[in-house]
């Protein structure tokens, strides 16, 4: 890819009734908002298992936001509170693991709030710009990088040995 | 014909997969009259030179147990790989990472520091470190250096079948090595354990309730436990719906949760993010302070949930720690 | 009679006023100003203006500079707030109102020996110097300034205030005036570099 | 407050001490800036205020009471400003910094008012009054700032707490639409003309709703309504009725001597005093 | 034992088609589509990828159906607009090609992308990311069969106003079964209270009451008056509503609608707030709104009615001269009691209808403050011959009005009340001035901010009330006070306002101020909301499911919206309104079945444990544990495919479709790994 400079990785998942909705909204109403932000739609924010957001960090994501329906107005009745128990503890969870608070966001968006998408995601993508990258993956292959020199490393004395040898 | 030659060797590790071979009891002789042992450093002695002198692939099996987490460690694995048909890792630490996956939280330098100066015990006036090289009477001394971070086995080199547990028990072990010499062998890369989480098999089952809404979440030594009643049913987190089976739930029967140490299933890439996920989900209040108070119950959640898989969760380490 | 040409071409406007002062804090909802007049129709003192505030904002808008800036209806207002409380459309009027006074000043555009602005500069500065102000003084100082007759007519208040003790001539200050100036030391560097570009000024003039 | 508006402090101390409210004149306090300020320099308004509310909280007093509703309103304001634009909020934390003080926003700025009805309470009020304003006619004249633009503890468009707390010294509340209109503020030195002409307009409908008094909360005000009769009475035509503090009519109704509530500086006199009860009259 | 990754969708390898979609400029003017598709074709997998102009036209979808067939294709990927507004419309070319519908995967790079976005660069970038995620999502896509489910075809109207008679007559006359729920005593709603309609001026009891009696006799109209809904269970096609009667105290079978025993109350003189009449007249505790109240059939208000005690509990303290009046009909029954009823539905209409601004709020206005000062819905009843004063226009202290002003935009356009403009205010405030001045002969003006008359012949309506001679100020009001400054304005009600156009501040002296009042959702919008799983736009109006393209839909199939509920319109939009909303109600009927997404949840088992954690977590109780062996299922026929079950199960023994882990963890990977 061509060399330009850092922008952050937003991934969002949105549940399809309320927020993916408003995401519509917003592209109706020709709200601009910044292009960082991925949306992956699942039904009901309830779906969200934990290991997506875990994985959309370690594949890389600056930040991961997630959207549901307002409290009391789940299209299915109660995800959304699922969602919020779960994120309460995976939240500091993240942060004992090293990734800032600010880098995952659970925000409750009904159908009629295109507004509050564009609001939201510009507020996480300039806080993510401060933070910097994460780069996860970056780290993970940084880390490999330690073992591969060692593996090189055998290989060469292996085989200045087997010369010896022959 | 000859006996198939078999190897066990440990890396990072606390020495309890050895134990359990030799919990095979009798049954070790069985074991050792149908192999030829060709490596086994905690019962034999043996030098490196003749390992590296066996021929390649001459090693039938080893079953290597312990974590990765120092050159030498790493060197070994990578000589025993090229010597062996087929590379098992053995317990918790090969197959995940174990306890010592934990230093996963920590740098390298954090941890020296702790355990060579920091610690209360310690007493090092001249603050001396591990050192990789030294002089001694005018020779030049080599030790082994101990990597950034903790590793499981199959992220150093590749890994044939794992045999879980911490350690494995006597019985998925028997098994193992049974199916291997009778060739009776799953998919490569299979867990030899069942893909089926603890609760299938856990005497307790019946006693948990359809519904356990959370209000608290307590620890063991919190309370004085049910020795019948389902540990969630009782607040307390156990594993058990996270983890593989096999174990022939030793701890359950043990009055003591789950603590996870199979692994999770082949389904789930995550076993801590799945367990804190059922958890919560199932807490019984709305609002965050409500739910804040009852997951108070959890002051450690890494601890928690990753007891002994941290190195193979999908962040495998914390973030910011030096890499290399 | 003498007639004076009423339309306005472009060349009237100071383009980028609007803006200008819609880009201060508290001046941004004129944008969205409907013209219903809501203002004119609550304000006391509209009955006296020049120009309606409601036409002081669309002036204001549309940069027509001068004719904001000259405009009695600024120096009117009594910053009573009711039009800022009242605007359908949520516009604090009484601080653009504040917003056009103090550009007013600064480009020294009122109507000669205009009482309200003298007064507010009298205040200002006496308040500047000492950190409080001396009522009588104030009064006395803008009306030499502004118009000595209307003095005249208020000798008569002044000394039913004194008889009752309500109008004292002792100069009242603040003890840590070195305080306040640093404080004031910070705004003036501030406000140099929002001044008006030069060339502004003149047009003014 | 020591020049036109002395009655107001006069009075207002002495019915806090009569209540057993605790007050502390702000350290070597500095003009808020008021109306006149704010015209030509908002930024340094904020400035001026942000000093008063520094020192106040480097007092650490709970409240900081602001008996003028200019004042009450530009530290308010200020507070607002502060709030609301990192600009300002910058600049003046900037200028604080440079002077050695600071201001975390913690002290709120509340008006006597405010205080007298929320925090002492009506009922503290009734047990103080020895000399209740039967049939007094008051008109309550809240004017414009410590309602608007900041309805902090009264509503912005019918103010009722001067209308309860006068009730509560025994008076007769007449309605009065004009409660909140201005009363041209400074305009009347400025501009006399239309600043006497709002003055006028809130005396004319005060007497023809049938006050026998206005109850005023602001310096001004009551300057306004009280020292223009006969210039008023030269334009339109003559409307007097007298003009007092709500702290001076609170000080009659607990029996306070005329001096200690400064009422002899007050140009239209109460005709109409409060008899004393008979049986209170004792003390 | 085995890894289940490997076993995945059968080995078969995928064959992706992928198509990038111009949308006229709509997505081409800031995506690169060619430069997408040039991306995507090197991806894995990829067989062919192309841009067209637009995808949802039919070359585009017989392009899809032709391409799988010669290319042998086996998954899908369209990248244009929002799933929710076509991913339909392609998964039936999917289909017309031979493939299964469910081997199709959606990329919204319009709403999501080209339309949110201002850098062309970014915006392409973005849409390769998007493209990338899908295709690796689709490899993993697996053939599914959607459930059809057949209809119940009976349809509930919620709210009596015109909107719901008309969607009841529409549907009723097609020979649907109706039910008619109506919270009041009477249908009719505030059309039944106006007095001409605009701009036509026909006399809105005329127009109205014929439609009410109809509703009343309908052979397939059911009519529950003084009802409200209290539950709504199901799904699309099969509602289970819970309907609540309130007692009326009133036989409605026995009752024929006679009225004798309203002046045989005990009550000689009626002396109750008159609800019909804006409370500007009077009735007995037995009553019947109007005339033309629709049943004919009377109500007792336990409130009032001295047979009941202040708890409301029948005290039989009154001498009961109704019942005695009312004789061997019998119709009057004390010992009735609050009923629940359920039905069931296919299809509901919401038209649940509006509330008037409180005038109250804006107290400059003076309303109850001054009696000369009304509201718009007043004037309607004072100006009505069947009103409080038998058409007579006479203020409350009985004087004629002899100049009248009238205020526009009460409660609307306001950031302080409602931001909203009202729609009818202007139109219905021109034709009071039009009534009262032909009642009065008063001098009338109107105070605006802007005269919105867009509609038929309403401008034309505009024109002839300035030919009448009616003052048009512009301008909003601030003040309306009594308090007089010059002669003129003593005794009188003054309004201040700014004449925008003279550029002149005036003060109008007036005898009747007339506050046109803008409309607002019903108090109890969000309890409606929540009731009907609809969403509410920021004012609180109910949210249609696209503003262009289902004005009429909400986002829960098979519930509909008609009239005000939806947000403010005049009559003629509301039946119009009503109007389509039947039809639609009508194509989900009469096409007898729904087709159910097929993203429903199992669980597999050989791998549950059966820990149970999943149970509790299903809000529709879909999931069982079988004690026989000992594992949790789940009941497809419930599951709504929320897949709150599967993101919580801790073995990852849950599955859903269309959703499955594999699938959104290589959507994830897709989004990350384009840089």
């Amino acid at each position: 890819m061509t060399e330009k400079k850092w922008t952050p990785r937003l991934v969002a998942f949105f549940c399809n009734w309320c927020t993916y909705t408003a995401a519509d909204l917003a592209g109706v109403s020709r709200l601009k908002y910044a292009s960082n932000v991925r949306i992956i739609r699942v039904m009901c924010s309830g779906r969200i298992d934990p290991q997506f957001v875990l994985e959309a960090f370690a594949k890389g994501a600056d930040g991961v936001l997630i959207g549901g329906c307002h409290p009391n107005d789940c299209h299915y009745v109660e995800g959304n509170y699922k969602m919020l128990r779960r994120y309460r503890l995976l939240k500091r969870m993240l942060a004992d693991m090293g990734i800032e608070p600010d880098r995952f966001r659970l925000e409750w968006i009904s159908a009629a709030e295109g507004e509050k998408v564009k609001r939201v995601v510009d507020e996480m993508v300039q806080k993510l710009t401060a933070l910097g990258p994460l780069a996860w993956d970056k780290k993970l292959e940084d880390w490999d990088r330690e073992v591969k020199a060692l593996e090189e490393h055998v290989q060469a004395q292996q085989t200045t040995k087997e010369v010896a040898n022959a | 014909m000859p006996k198939p030659k078999v190897a066990f060797y440990w890396c990072a590790s606390c020495g309890g997969c050895e134990e359990t071979v030799v919990d095979l009891a009798e049954d070790i002789l069985g074991v050792v009259e149908k192999v030829d042992i060709v490596l086994w450093p905690v019962a034999m002695d043996f030098k490196y030179a003749d390992v590296r002198a066996m021929p390649d692939k001459s090693i039938v099996a080893t079953f290597l147990n312990g974590a990765i987490r120092s050159t030498e460690q790493e060197e070994m694995a990578r000589l025993l790989r090229r010597k062996s048909q087929f590379l098992i890792a053995y317990g918790s630490c090969a197959h995940t990472g174990g306890i010592p996956g934990l230093a996963n939280q920590f740098s390298r330098e954090e941890i020296l520091n702790f355990v060579y100066k920091g610690s209360p015990s310690t007493v090092n006036e001249t603050g001396t470190l591990p050192q990789t090289e030294f002089e001694e009477q005018g020779r030049r001394v080599h030790l082994p250096a101990l990597h950034q971070g903790v590793r499981s086995l199959d992220q150093v080199v590749e890994v044939d079948y794992y045999v879980p547990g911490c350690p494995p028990t006597p019985n998925i072990t028997k098994a193992a090595v049974g199916a291997l010499l009778e060739g009776r062998l799953p998919a490569k890369g299979s867990v030899l354990a069942p893909d089926i989480a603890l609760c299938d098999e856990c005497p307790r089952k019946a006693t948990k309730p359809t519904n356990v809404a959370f209000t608290e979440f307590v620890r063991p030594h919190q309370r004085l436990l049910d020795p019948n009643k389902c540990f969630l049913a009782q607040g307390v987190v156990c594993m058990g719906p996270a983890t593989r089976s096999g174990c022939g739930s030793q701890c359950p029967s043990g009055n003591m949760p789950c603590t996870g140490c199979f692994g999770p299933t082949s389904r789930v890439k995550d076993q801590g993010a799945k367990m804190l996920s059922s958890l919560c989900a199932n807490i019984e209040p709305k609002d965050e302070d409500g739910i804040d108070k009852v997951l108070e119950g959890i002051p450690d959640p890494v601890g928690t949930f990753y007891r002994y898989g941290l190195p193979k969760s999908l962040l495998r380490r914390k973030g910011g720690l030096p890499t290399s | 009679m003498d007639l004076q040409r009423t339309i306005k071409y472009e060349s009237d406007r100071v383009k980028g006023f609007g803006r200008e002062v819609m880009s201060v804090p508290g001046c941004e909802q004129l944008q969205s100003c409907i013209q219903c007049g809501t203002c004119s129709g609550v304000c006391p003192l509209s009955i006296y203006m020049d120009y309606s505030p409601r036409q002081l904002m669309a002036l204001t808008r549309a940069d027509f500079k001068h004719e904001a800036l000259r405009s009695v209806t600024i120096w009117l207002c009594a910053s009573c707030y009711d039009c800022t409380v009242e605007c359908p459309r949520q516009i604090r009027i009484t601080d653009i109102m504040y917003e056009l006074k103090q550009r007013a000043i600064k480009e020294g555009i009122y109507p000669k020996r205009f009482p309200v602005p003298v007064l507010a500069r009298t205040f200002y500065s006496m308040v500047h110097s000492r950190g409080r102000v001396t009522e009588s003084w104030v009064v006395v100082k803008m009306l030499l300034k502004s118009n000595p007759l209307a003095a005249l007519g208020m000798w008569k208040l002044g000394l039913k205030l004194l008889t009752r003790g309500r109008f004292s001539f002792k100069m009242e200050g603040i003890r840590q005036r070195d305080q306040l100036a640093k404080m004031m030391a910070v705004a003036n560097e501030v406000d140099s570099e929002h001044l008006p570009p030069q060339e502004e000024l003149k047009k003014a003039h | 407050m020591k020049g036109t508006g002395r009655a107001y402090e006069e009075s207002l101390l002495a019915v806090m001490r009569a209540l057993g409210v605790e007050l502390e004149e702000v350290e070597d306090w500095n003009c808020c800036g008021a109306t006149a300020y704010m015209a030509v320099d908002e930024v340094k308004a904020c400035i001026l205020a942000s000093r008063n509310l520094a020192i106040a909280e480097k007092m650490n007093n709970k409240v900081m009471m602001a008996p003028c509703s200019s004042c009450y309103l530009i530290l308010n304001k200020t507070k607002h400003y502060l709030h609301d634009s990192p600009q300002v909020n910058s600049v003046v934390n900037r200028a604080l910094k440079n002077a050695g003080l600071s201001y975390s926003g913690n002290v709120p700025v509340r008006h006597p008012l405010d205080i007298l009805i929320n925090d002492v309470g009506l009922d503290a009020i009734k047990k103080q009054v020895k000399r209740p304003l039967k049939g007094l006619k008051v008109a309550t004249y809240y004017g414009c700032q410590i309602v608007r633009p900041y309805a902090t503890f009264d509503r912005a468009d019918n103010p009722t707490t001067m209308d309860r707390l006068m009730e509560a010294l025994g008076a007769t509340v007449v309605r009065f639409p004009l409660k909140t209109r201005c009363c041209g503020a400074s305009l009347t030195g400025t501009l006399p003309e239309p600043g006497l002409l709002c003055s006028y307009i809130i005396l004319k409908e005060a007497i023809r709703c049938g006050a026998e008094v206005i109850s005023t909360v602001c310096p001004l005000c009551q300057f306004n309504l009280d020292g223009y009769h006969d210039k008023i009475a030269a334009k339109w035509e003559h409307v007097e009725i007298p003009t007092l503090y709500f702290t001076q009519l609170m000080g009659l109704a607990f029996g306070l001597s005329e001096r200690e509530l400064g009422l002899h500086r007050n140009f239209v006199p109460m005709k109409k005093l409060p008899e004393a009860q008979p049986e209170l009259a004792v003390r | 034992m085995e890894n289940v990754s490997q076993k995945k969708n059968g080995g078969e390898q995928p064959r992706i088609g992928f198509y990038i979609c111009h949308c006229g400029h709509n997505i081409a003017s800031m995506v690169d589509c060619a430069d997408v598709a040039k991306y995507v074709a090197q991806l894995p997998g990829v067989v062919l990828s192309k841009d067209y102009k637009y995808m949802c036209s039919d070359p585009g979808q017989e392009m899809i159906a032709k391409d799988i067939k010669e290319h042998g294709l086996n998954r899908v990927v369209v990248a244009s607009c929002s799933p929710l507004l076509h991913e339909h419309t392609f998964r039936n070319a999917t289909e017309k090609g031979g493939l299964n519908p469910f081997y199709f995967q959606m990329v919204n790079v319009r709403e999501h992308d080209s339309w949110v976005h201002t850098n062309r660069e970014d915006a392409t970038h973005k849409a390769k990311a998007l493209a990338r995620a899908a295709i690796n999502r689709v490899a993993h896509h697996k053939p599914l069969e959607t459930k059809k489910v057949p209809i119940h075809p009976d349809v509930l109207v919620v709210g009596g106003g015109i909107a719901g008679i008309h969607a009841a007559m529409t549907l009723a006359n097609a020979g649907k079964k109706v039910i008619l729920v109506e919270r009041e005593p009477t249908i009719g709603g505030h059309m039944a209270k106006f007095d001409k309609t605009f701009p036509t001026l026909d006399c809105a009891a005329c127009i109205l009451t014929p439609k009410m009696s109809e509703v009343g006799s309908h052979p397939n109209i059911r009519l529950m008056t003084y009802s409200e809904v209290v539950k709504v269970d199901g799904y699309v096609g099969n509602y289970q509503v819970t309907i609540k009667r309130k007692p009326r105290y009133v036989d409605e079978e026995l009752c024929i609608g006679c009225q004798e025993c309203i002046p045989a109350c005990v009550f000689k003189e009626p002396k109750f707030a008159d609800e019909f009449n804006e409370g500007l007249g009077k009735r007995k505790p037995i009553y019947i709104p109007f005339p033309q109240a629709t049943p004919q059939v009377v109500t007792i208000d336990p409130k009032v009615c001295l047979n009941f005690n202040k708890k409301g509990e029948v005290s039989n303290k009154c001498k009961k001269t109704c019942v005695e009046a009312c004789g061997d009909k019998n119709a009057i029954d004390f010992t009735q009691t609050e009923k629940f009823e359920e039905i069931k539905v296919g299809a509901i209409i919401v038209a649940t209808g509006f509330k008037t601004f409180d005038a109250r709020r804006i107290t400059q206005y003076g309303y109850g403050i001054y009696p000369g000062v009304y509201t718009s819905l007043e004037v309607e009843r004072l100006v009505n011959a069947a009103g409080p004063t038998g058409g007579h226009v006479v203020l409350r202290d009985g004087r004629k009005p002899e100049s009248i002003g009238i205020i526009h935009c009460v409660g609307s356009r306001d950031e302080k009340t409602n931001r909203w403009c009202s729609r009818v205010c202007c139109m219905y405030s021109l034709k009071l001035a039009h009534l009262l001045k032909e009642h009065t002969g008063a001098e009338v003006y109107n105070f605006y901010i802007d005269m919105r008359t867009p509609g038929k012949n309403y401008d034309e309506f505009y024109g002839k009330l300035l030919e009448e001679g009616v003052h048009f100020i512009r301008g909003r009001v601030g003040e309306v006070t009594d308090w007089a400054f010059t002669k003129e304005e003593e005794g009188k009600l003054v309004i201040r306002v700014e004449d925008t156009l003279a550029g002149y501040v005036r003060r109008i002296p007036v005898d009747m101020v007339v506050l046109s009042v803008g409309l607002e959702p019903q108090p109890d919008a969000q309890d409606v909301r929540r009731l009907f799983g609809m969403s509410c736009g920021g004012e609180g109006f109910f949210l249609e499911r696209h503003p262009k393209l289902a004005p009429v839909n909400t986002f829960t199939d098979g519930i509909y919206l008609a009239g005000c509920c939806q947000g403010p319109k005049d009559i003629p939009d509301t039946v119009a309104q009503a109007g389509a909303a039947a039809a639609e109600a009508m194509q989900l009927i009469d096409r007898g079945y729904i087709e159910q997404e097929p993203n429903t949840a199992f669980i597999l088992q050989d791998e549950c444990c059966g820990c149970k954690s999943c149970i509790p977590l299903c809000p529709y109780t879909a999931i069982v544990f079988d004690e026989s062996t000992q594992k949790a299922i789940i009941n497809e026929a419930l599951c709504k495919g929320c897949g709150t079950c599967v993101g919580s199960c801790p073995s990852g023994s849950i599955v859903q479709n269309l959703f499955e882990d594999d699938q959104i963890f290589s959507e994830i990977e897709g989004v990350l790994s384009y840089d």
